[in-house]
């Protein structure tokens, strides 16, 4: 292999994201911080042409290049997708609010786009090399965007936090890589998998290194108990990098968590499933209890995200094509749940500043009706109750789930989603129930509105009969790319 | 006795737990964790090494050598925050971050 | 006619849907020309609704148990399909549901001012959403119309309740959804076993036994809770007391059926084996229902709770009615359900038009109000008798015919479930006199006046009903027997009769008793 | 005991020694230059253990990038940040035993496993890059071969995360002075006599009005 | 038609009064109803002479009511010889009651609503009277329970009022309660509810066995005896019998019609309707018999004490049910419903006579108020004097056919338990006579010891009141003599016509043949008693005092009626009302509610709070957590060995 020329096709998305990065980072240091709406839109820009490039593969082959370092197949395009969509609303929904907050910054942007090109590494990832590298390009750009603003003192503390138990996790990953490394003798996911299946019972080096990389993998995708900084990090954060936390970066590390535990150790399912088991249940747990007693939105935000990553992990504890599927419908409805949830905090602007109290949201069906059925649609849509699109995650999670047999998980689940209802009720009970407060500017600009709307419609009952037939086609043919 | 690759392996293991305790059982400032996770990125490329000469594959190495990498683009990012963070705060004692909590 | 016959279901769950988005784009400068129209177009939606509903009735053919009016159309992948259709069992629930709303809006015509808009569309896409229930034929589409529920009667309860509306409104939402996720896993699994979420074709399907009694259990922590029985019941007098009398009609009028309905649909056909085996865990949970609840109901201060308890005790009935498992029993559960709609809304109406005088619920504050009120005092005796059983109403019929298979199955069975007859003409008649007769003293209630028209135009079908259904309720049977007895007959062929009746001299004239029933007949 | 063997022995024991005692002097030292100082002295004795395993570019670069680097910006911000030696504060030792515990199961855990190792029948067949011959190829130059060609994206991917790491300490770090005076040359040029003063016709005893506002 | 008229008029009656009696005003309102029963009555009587005399039979169709897999039943009419003699009482003295209250009511400003009421009443009895099927005699059951609520309650301002007109439905609830079962039992047993195949195969299951209560019985005593207890409800018998003197709270027209005449006669209807099927459940019978018995002593006892006049009569009348129980107990059917045709006319002629003292005494109802006032209202007196001589079976009149009868045929008897009801008859006969005497002597005789201004006032009513009253005194005095052959004589056989069980040879034709001495035991103990009572109310006007006095303890057990309502209320209704508040305090708030969703809630608010602690902000707690769980999995996998 070595002097050839490896194939370019594949990697094209991921080639155009890095030097469209590098170009726009040139043009905003030549520019200057008042080229921020330019440096958005143009970012935005970039990350459609990439969606459309990457889209054109479509109904592909699975390909291999680079040695097998990199893979692009329908779960990777799927997953990507996703990262894409989440990365660019992000990115949509920023400008007032970084502008607000006096840190419009070109490179938050350039920064987004680092972090999504890393995500796309780590989709893409078919060694653990490249998921390493994937993974710190993405982490350390999100280490930086938590401490954006930097005059604040929320904001550099949940940078800290987030770098330091971050590199405590990638140290674990590490250890975890070394160990598999040693005791498999490759990095290769493809050749791990052939080389678990021929010995009969796993060499249990390989299995602590297992268990070592999916403590990396937990922090990633914030399960607990690697949650914790889950919490902090989201309230600390610039609301708009909160939003992009929470829904392209949990994409991409659940599809990585996926595609390892799926591909690379796909023999080794009866060991990890005990641990995702574990990990899902104690997710779902400290996800639902935990947020009753919250009172800042955001962090109400981060216990609801633990949670949902539980529910999500639900499907990859069935160890099954069909599990896969499910946590590929959860995440995408996740997606659309949370990116429409922070659009609705980014609007709650009064004159004194953004508020992120759940008690600001008082009354607000009767100041600002539209927002609150938005929000009330979002909150139903968490909480999983029918005829909204968060239906349809927890109905093929848990199905999943039973069909592998975990019924036990299944009901813990289900009863925990009644728990996690309690307080998304409550936010509905405070904007429909309670006396008004104050009415919310509305600077908030037209993108974070157009946002709300959508991702309201997508999850209003309008997605049972268009979106999810759609949705659970192109899951399941991502799915199904993945070799079992 | 000749030494094996246990003997290295041993070396990596007690160094990263010593990383490892740096990280929780430090109250003192957060240089000391960034030097800690120092010390388990250095226990990890020892372990890389040790497979790499045993197993007779430069992954390891290679591996390493990003790691390498990697760990120096970590601490510098690191000390930046940690800078950016002691210019708010005037402080930079763990004990000293936890505005956020619950 | 054609188009209604093959999309008749569809529209009557459409028709409101529409209503309420021309609700929403119903604008005025005057707002209380808006409100006024707004009112309008909620009550010609339901109206329709209505109208539909009878079209329904009368092309229903009650000659077969087959599902009619069905669509089915494919919907998520190959296995999730929008399928809709009834049976005897579950017609005239949709009639029940499309009858009471142009009443419930009727009887929020003056009494809800505020955010009238989003009261209406709430109330709409509930009807449409009470009308999915009862016409589903897909356990996932079933399922998510049930729980969907849930979201316009937690903002009812919620907004336009009383004092204490939020703890009562989060007390229904989560009991109920704590009951129907257990059913949800029950769902997963049987989808699984069967590979289709279609109602009919898991009726055919035959689980193991030990399976059976696992998903029996999961599905009646869902109806148990909706119905409500003893001791999961504590939802239902905080939600009727905090709901505005709307909400409590619709509460107590269609979605406590659902529990009733959900076991006759799923828990019987599906887990037989199971249902037996668990009869008499059912049997003892109504028993201390009816006697508990009515002696609860006894010594209540607030006139809703008491009828809210009251329905707990007729529940009760239900329940058994639908266990004892032969034809009486389950046609008599299904007749006291339909029966129970229309009385126990109506009282709840007749507690709305009080309160709306006085905007007090409690007992003592009112009485003697068959002098200022005499119109109102008939009405209310009138429900009150339905309710407590009288031959010829409502009431009488479904009761008469459950405690009747109760007793075929078992006399225990019938003679303490019998008691709740007792306790309930007590309980009733002691509300009605501390509530319409008496002294008239109180100078607040003397001013009150009688029914205004609106009020008259309310009551009147209802009251129609009632004694409708009490004089000829073959009406109402009629359509029922054949999906009833089909349901027996496939799969409850045997069924353990504690009240054996012996040998005796039967054996030796046993062809003169067949002669002489033959006669009978 | 012959010397060719036992003479790498005495190395591994002096250099593993030393790593694991100066890794243990970072962590408990009370003054973080000290530790930093110690931490300088880990990479070398763990460089040693490098060239004892035959990575010898490795080595280099430990001592290079890390020792040059690292280690000292790590001295830098130490300095620069000019941070009090507080006192161990309560509560350290009240989490010291049971997080002891939890390290030394941890610790044995590992070491069990080290020492558990064993060589697979055909993992090498595994090795995507087998080491040729040390005595065809130097270390340095293997690495360089494969790290160009079979791993250039890795490479490239690494190059990004440096390139992350410098927008993210630029713009974390780096702010423009307020009241530093610059010079602008272009505004200098484009200066004309209108703006910089003004002609007022001063009435008699009415004073000098003040002037408005300009540029 | 004629019959769907006889049952329908008054509902029609009811129906137009009811919702339009407003608007009608009070005349047309009385009118209306007063003509429709009439024309009932007439029509009665046009029936008792088609069906009764000319033996025939007659079944009506109206409208299918339920049918329910092999359970059918219809409105449906089924008039033979028992349904038409009682229509002729019901009608008749129903019609009387109505131009009775035309005078009695007249001062009340809700007359539409009475007598709306009363036709209801009418109706649903003669529902009960003509079904075919038990559901619709049920129907009627209930309904005549309902009207009686509604009139007992008429006067609802008034809380003793409201209270007895709940005791009645509740109490008459518990016995429908059997009733109920009863009908379940039949469908059971026979596969229907109709009594043309209850009757025509009962003699089929006469070995058969039923299931109850876990145990196996002879069936038909389970269903004989079911059904009965929901006749004692309705008929007051003793153990259900609190509810009829407390029932007097209602006007006085609608004591005489319910309490006295018809409605608590439908008890023994039933009874003797299921004659049939009670033949062949001796051991039901016997219950019947000592029920019926001991009702009658007991009832006549307290009503020797009672000072309110129509409390007493309506214990006489309790008493009087006693002796029509027992009669149907021993074979006696026709006895009992004899008794009970000429029971409906005395009953009915001393309630309304009473009426009249109250009426001319300005609603004032004790009698130790009273006196003297035969030379007030001669009339009333006279009427309720020939009352008085009927029920204590004076020769002639009609008491005396009837109640020696019953008398006799206990006697003649073999069945367990008609010996105690012989002698527990001749004593309530004796009673019977004390009391009656006493009422009447207290009411019209010795000095008044009325206020002197209601004494003054006191007069007859209009022609509306005397008129009734002279009818029914006709009645009282010739229904016996006029009947008695054809309901208990000879004729017997031809005039029930299969309506009863009766033979030539039954227990009537052996009370005919007793020995004189018991024949003339109930003539003694009526001269007995209205001697004492001549002695204690006429002659010694102390002794009630001084007797009561010695016997205190006697006395006031008798004045509280045997305590039973204290002990109802003791052990009913007042542990009814603690379980209820227990029940709901303790158990619904406290433990459902308590450990249940509101436990629950702060248990998950607690551990939420505590959960919410962990993450307390410090960086190493959280790196702690992380290398706990990571320990934690790796340990759990090193002790499991790694699958090796």
């Amino acid at each position: 292999m070595t002097g050839e020329m490896p194939i370019l096709l594949p990697v094209m998305p991921e080639l155009i994201m890095g030097i469209g990065a590098m170009l726009l980072l040139m043009l905003g240091v030549f520019q200057g911080d008042k080229s921020y709406g330019q440096m958005a839109n143009l970012s935005i820009l970039l990350m459609v042409v990439t969606a459309f490039v990457m889209l054109t593969q479509v109904g592909g082959e699975r390909q291999l290049t680079f040695g097998g370092m990199f893979v692009t197949d329908a779960f990777a395009l799927f997953a990507k997708t996703l990262v894409l969509v989440g990365s660019s609303v992000a990115i949509l929904m920023s400008a007032s609010y970084m502008r607000q907050a006096g840190i419009a910054k070109f490179e938050y942007p350039i920064l987004i786009l680092l972090a999504t090109l890393g995500m796309m590494v780590m989709i893409s990832a078919n060694n653990l090399m490249s998921l390493y590298v994937g993974l710190e390009l993405q982490s350390l750009s999100l280490y930086v965007l938590a401490a954006l603003n930097r005059d604040r003192s929320r904001s550099t503390e949940a940078g800290l936090k987030y770098f330091v138990l971050g590199a405590l996790s990638s140290g674990m990953l590490l250890y975890g890589i070394s160990l598999i490394y040693g005791f498999a003798g490759t990095t290769d996911f493809d050749t791990l998998a052939t080389t678990l299946k021929a010995t009969n019972g796993p060499e249990i080096g390989v299995i602590i290194g297992m268990v070592f990389l999916m403590a990396g993998l937990a922090f990633k995708v914030s399960a607990v108990p690697f949650h914790m900084w889950t919490p902090d990090v989201y309230e600390g954060s610039p609301t708009p990098v909160t939003a992009f936390f929470a829904a392209a970066p949990k994409v991409a590390a659940l599809a990585l968590f996926v595609r390892v535990m799926m591909t690379g150790f796909s023999s080794m399912a009866a060991e990890w499933q005990q641990v995702v088991v574990f990990i899902s249940i104690a997710s779902m747990l400290v996800g639902s209890f935990v947020a009753l007693v919250q009172t800042n939105i955001k962090r109400l935000m981060a216990y609801s995200s633990i949670g949902h990553i539980g529910y999500a992990l639900v499907g990859l504890a069935a160890a099954t094509p069909a599990g896969v599927e499910a946590l590929l419908i959860y995440i995408a409805i996740y997606l659309t749940m949370t990116l429409g949830s922070f659009g609705a905090i980014l609007t709650l602007r009064r004159s004194e500043g953004m508020v992120e109290d759940i008690s600001d949201l008082s009354g607000l069906s009767q100041t600002n009706l539209p927002l609150a059925i938005g929000i009330a649609i979002f909150m139903f849509s968490l909480a999983g109750i029918p005829l909204l699109a968060g239906f349809w995650g927890k109905w093929y999670v848990f199905l999943a789930a039973v069909e592998a047999g975990l019924i036990p998980l299944a009901v813990i689940g289900v009863l925990t989603s009644v728990v996690g209802a309690f307080y998304y009720l409550r936010i509905i009970k405070v904007m429909f129930f309670d006396e008004p407060a104050p009415a919310f500017e509305s600077s908030h600009g037209r993108a974070v509105s157009g946002v709300i709307a959508v991702a309201a419609i997508v999850n209003s009952p309008v997605s049972y009969f268009v979106l999810i037939g759609p949705l659970v086609a192109a899951a399941s043919w991502a799915a199904g790319s993945l070799l079992f | 006795m000749t030494i094996g690759l246990g003997h290295y392996l041993t070396v990596a293991a007690i160094l990263f737990v010593f990383g490892i305790f740096g990280i929780f059982l430090n109250r003192k400032n957060v240089i000391i964790i960034l030097m800690s996770v120092e010390l388990m990125l250095l226990a990890v490329n020892i372990n890389l090494v040790a497979f790499s000469t045993h197993l007779n594959d430069l992954v390891g190495q290679v591996f390493a050598m990003f790691v390498l990498t990697v760990a120096a683009a970590e601490a510098a990012i690191g000390l930046a925050i940690l800078v950016v963070y002691f210019r708010s705060r005037g402080s930079i004692a763990v004990e000293d971050i936890n505005q956020m909590k619950g | 006619m054609i188009f209604l016959e093959h999309y008749l279901l569809s529209l009557m769950m459409l028709v409101p849907m529409i209503g309420a988005a021309f609700v929403l784009i119903v604008r005025h400068q005057d707002k209380e020309i808006e409100k006024r129209n707004i009112r309008w177009v909620t009550l010609l939606a339901t109206l329709f609704t209505f109208a539909l509903s009878i079209v329904l009735w009368a092309g229903f053919d009650g000659s077969t148990a087959d599902f009619q009016f069905v669509e089915k159309y494919e919907w998520v992948g190959n296995s999730i399909s929008y399928h809709v259709g009834v049976d005897g069992i579950s017609m005239l629930f949709v009639v029940l549901t499309a009858f009471l709303m142009p009443i419930v809006v009727l009887a929020s015509w003056e009494a809800i001012e505020t955010r009238v808009k989003e009261y209406m569309i709430a109330f709409l896409l509930l009807e449409t959403l009470m009308i999915g229930v009862f016409s589903a034929l897909d356990i996932f589409l079933f399922y998510v119309f049930f729980e969907g529920g849930l979201i316009p009667m937690y903002l009812i309860i919620g907004v336009w309740g009383g004092l204490n509306r939020i703890y009562a409104s989060f007390k229904f939402f989560l009991y109920t959804l704590l009951g129907s996720v257990l059913m949800l896993v029950a769902v997963f699994y049987m989808f699984i076993e069967t590979g289709t979420t279609d109602i009919p074709m898991l009726m055919n399907h035959h689980f193991d036994a030990n399976v059976q009694n696992l998903l029996w259990l999961a599905f009646f922590a869902s109806f148990a809770v909706k119905m409500p029985m003893w001791p999961v019941h504590t939802w239902l007098p905080d939600a009727h007391v905090q709901a505005p009398t709307a909400g409590s009609v619709i509460l107590a009028g269609v979605l406590l059926k659902m529990g009733g309905y959900g076991f006759l649909r799923f828990s019987l056909p599906m887990f037989p084996d199971a249902t037996m085996h668990f009869a008499w865990l059912v049997f003892g949970l109504s028993i201390v229902a009816i006697i508990y609840t009515s002696l609860v109901a006894m010594v209540q201060e607030d006139i809703k709770k008491l009828i809210a308890y009251s329905s707990v005790a007729h529940m009760g009935f239900v329940t058994i009615g639908i266990f004892v498992l032969n034809t009486n029993g389950i046609e008599g559960a299904i007749f006291t359900m339909l029966s129970h709609g229309i009385v126990s809304g109506a009282l709840f109406l007749c507690v709305g038009v009080i309160y709306d005088r006085l905007h007090t619920r409690e007992i003592s504050r009112y009485g003697g109000l068959s002098i200022n009120m005499k119109l109102y005092a008939v009405t209310f005796v009138i429900f009150s008798m339905a309710s407590i059983g009288l031959p010829g109403m409502s009431g009488f019929v479904g009761e008469f015919l459950v405690l009747n298979g109760a007793f075929t199955f078992s006399s225990w069975l019938a003679l303490l479930a019998s008691t709740g007859v007792v306790l309930g003409a007590a309980y009733m008649l002691y509300l009605v006199r501390r509530l319409v007769f008496g002294e008239l003293d109180k100078d607040d209630v003397k001013a009150m006046p009688d029914l205004t028209l609106r009020e008259k135009i309310i009551f009147a079908p209802l009251i129609a009903v009632v004694f409708w259904m009490g004089i000829y309720p073959n009406s109402f049977l009629d359509p029922i027997h054949a999906s009833v007895e089909n349901l027996i007959d496939t799969k409850f062929p045997v069924v353990a009769n504690e009240t054996v009746v012996g040998e005796g001299a039967a054996t030796e004239h046993d062809t003169p008793a067949v002669e002489a029933h033959q006669e009978a007949h | 005991m012959d010397f060719a063997s036992t003479l790498p022995a005495a190395a591994f024991w002096l250099f593993a020694a030393i790593t694991v005692l100066s890794g243990l002097m970072v962590i408990s030292s009370r003054n973080p230059v000290h530790s930093v100082l110690w931490l300088i002295l880990a990479f070398f004795s763990a460089a040693g253990l490098f060239v004892l395993m035959g990575a010898e570019f490795l080595a280099m670069l430990l001592v290079i990038v890390y020792v040059g680097a690292v280690a000292v910006l790590f001295l830098f911000v130490v300095m620069m940040l000019d941070i009090n030696f507080v006192e161990l504060r309560q509560g350290f030792l009240q989490y010291l035993p049971i997080g002891a515990l939890i390290g030394l199961i941890l610790l044995a855990e590992l070491v069990t496993l080290g020492t558990a190792w064993t060589f697979g029948s055909d993992i090498s067949l595994n090795a995507a890059s087998p080491a040729p011959a040390i005595e065809q190829v130097e270390n340095t130059r293997a690495l360089g071969s494969v790290i160009y060609t079979d791993y250039i994206f890795i490479f490239q991917t690494a190059g990004l995360i440096l390139l992350v790491a410098m927008i993210g300490a630029i713009v974390l770090t780096h702010r423009d002075r307020v009241g530093v005076k610059r010079q602008n040359i272009g505004k200098q040029n484009a200066r004309r006599p209108e703006d910089a003063y003004e002609l007022v016709d001063v009435e008699v005893g009415k004073g000098v009005p003040m002037p408005t506002k300009k540029g | 038609m004629m019959y769907k008229l006889i049952v329908f008029l008054p509902l029609i009656g009811f129906l137009v009064v009811g919702m339009f009696g407003r608007k009608l005003g009070d005349k047309a309102s009385q009118l209306i109803t007063s003509s429709l029963v009439s024309i009932a009555a007439i029509l009665s009587w046009v029936a008792f002479a088609e069906i009764a005399l000319a033996g025939q039979q007659a079944s009506v169709h109206v409208l299918d009511w339920v049918s329910s897999g092999t359970l059918n039943f219809s409105w449906a009419f089924k008039i033979d010889t028992l349904t038409a003699v009682m229509l002729i009482v019901v009608n008749t003295v129903s019609a009387l009651v109505h131009w009775y209250s035309m005078g009695y009511m007249h001062e009340d400003p809700d007359k539409p609503r009475f007598f709306a009421y009363l036709s209801l009443f009418t109706f649903a009895m003669l529902m009960l009277v003509t079904s075919d099927n038990l559901v619709q005699m049920f129907f009627g059951w209930e309904g005549v329970g309902l009207a009686s609520y509604l009139l007992i309650g008429f006067w609802f301002k008034k809380p003793s009022a409201n209270a007895a007109a709940i005791k009645a439905f509740v109490v008459n609830r518990v016995g429908d309660f059997g009733f109920a079962l009863g009908i379940y039992g039949c469908f059971v047993l026979f596969g229907s509810v109709e009594f043309e195949t209850i009757f025509s195969t009962a003699a089929q299951y006469q070995n058969a066995t039923i299931t109850f209560l876990g145990h196996e019985y002879h069936a038909l005593t389970v269903i004989c005896l079911l059904l009965f207890v929901g006749a004692m409800g309705k008929s007051a018998q003793l153990g259900l019998h609190t509810w009829l003197p407390d029932a007097m709270e209602g006007p006085t027209p609608v004591s005489a019609l319910i309490h006295a005449a018809t409605m608590v006669t439908a008890g023994v209807f039933l009874v003797a309707r299921f004659s049939p099927v009670f033949q062949y459940a001796p051991d039901a019978l016997v219950v019947v018999t000592i029920i019926g018995a001991a009702t009658a002593f007991f009832a006549a006892s307290v009503g020797l004490v009672q000072n309110d006049i129509k409390r007493v009569i309506a214990y006489s009348t309790c008493s009087q049910l006693g002796y029509m129980f027992f009669a149907l107990g021993v074979g006696a059917y026709g006895g009992a419903i004899f008794h009970l045709f000429t029971h409906a006319f005395f009953k009915a002629l001393l309630f309304l006579g009473a009426g009249s003292v109250i009426h001319a005494m300005h609603h004032e109802q004790d009698m130790r108020n009273m006196g003297g006032l035969l030379k007030k209202i001669p009339l009333t007196a006279g009427v309720m004097f020939i009352g008085n001589l009927a029920i204590t079976g004076f020769p002639l009149l009609s008491g005396f056919y009837s109640k020696d009868m019953i008398i006799e045929a206990a006697y003649a008897s073999h069945a367990p338990g008609a010996e105690f009801a012989f002698v527990m008859g001749v004593a309530a006969a004796l009673m019977t006579s004390f009391y009656s005497w006493r009422l009447w002597f207290m009411t019209f005789m010795g000095e008044t010891r009325a206020d002197h201004h209601t004494y003054d006032h006191a007069h007859e009513g209009p022609w509306t009141i005397r008129l009734p009253l002279i009818v029914l005194a006709i009645g009282a005095i010739f229904a016996g003599y006029v009947f008695h052959e054809a309901f208990i004589g000879d004729g017997r056989v031809a005039f029930w016509n299969g309506a009863l069980v009766t033979s030539a040879h039954d227990i009537m034709t052996e009370a005919h043949h007793v020995p004189f001495a018991v024949k003339a035991m109930p003539f003694i103990v009526m001269v007995l008693g209205a001697v004492i009572a001549m002695w204690f109310y006429l002659r010694k006007t102390d002794l009630p005092q001084r007797t009561a006095e010695m016997w205190d303890g006697l006395y006031a057990f008798l004045l509280n009626k045997w305590y039973f309502d204290e002990l109802y209320n003791f052990a009913l209704v007042r542990p009814a009302f603690w379980l209820g508040r227990f029940f709901w305090k303790r158990g619904d708030e406290q433990t459902i509610d308590g450990f249940g969703p509101n436990g629950v809630s702060s248990a998950i608010g607690a551990i939420a709070a505590k959960a919410r602690k962990l993450q307390s902000g410090y960086v190493y707690h959280y790196a702690f957590a992380m290398i706990i769980g990571l320990a934690l999995v790796v340990t759990w996998f090193m002790a499991q060995g790694g699958g090796h």
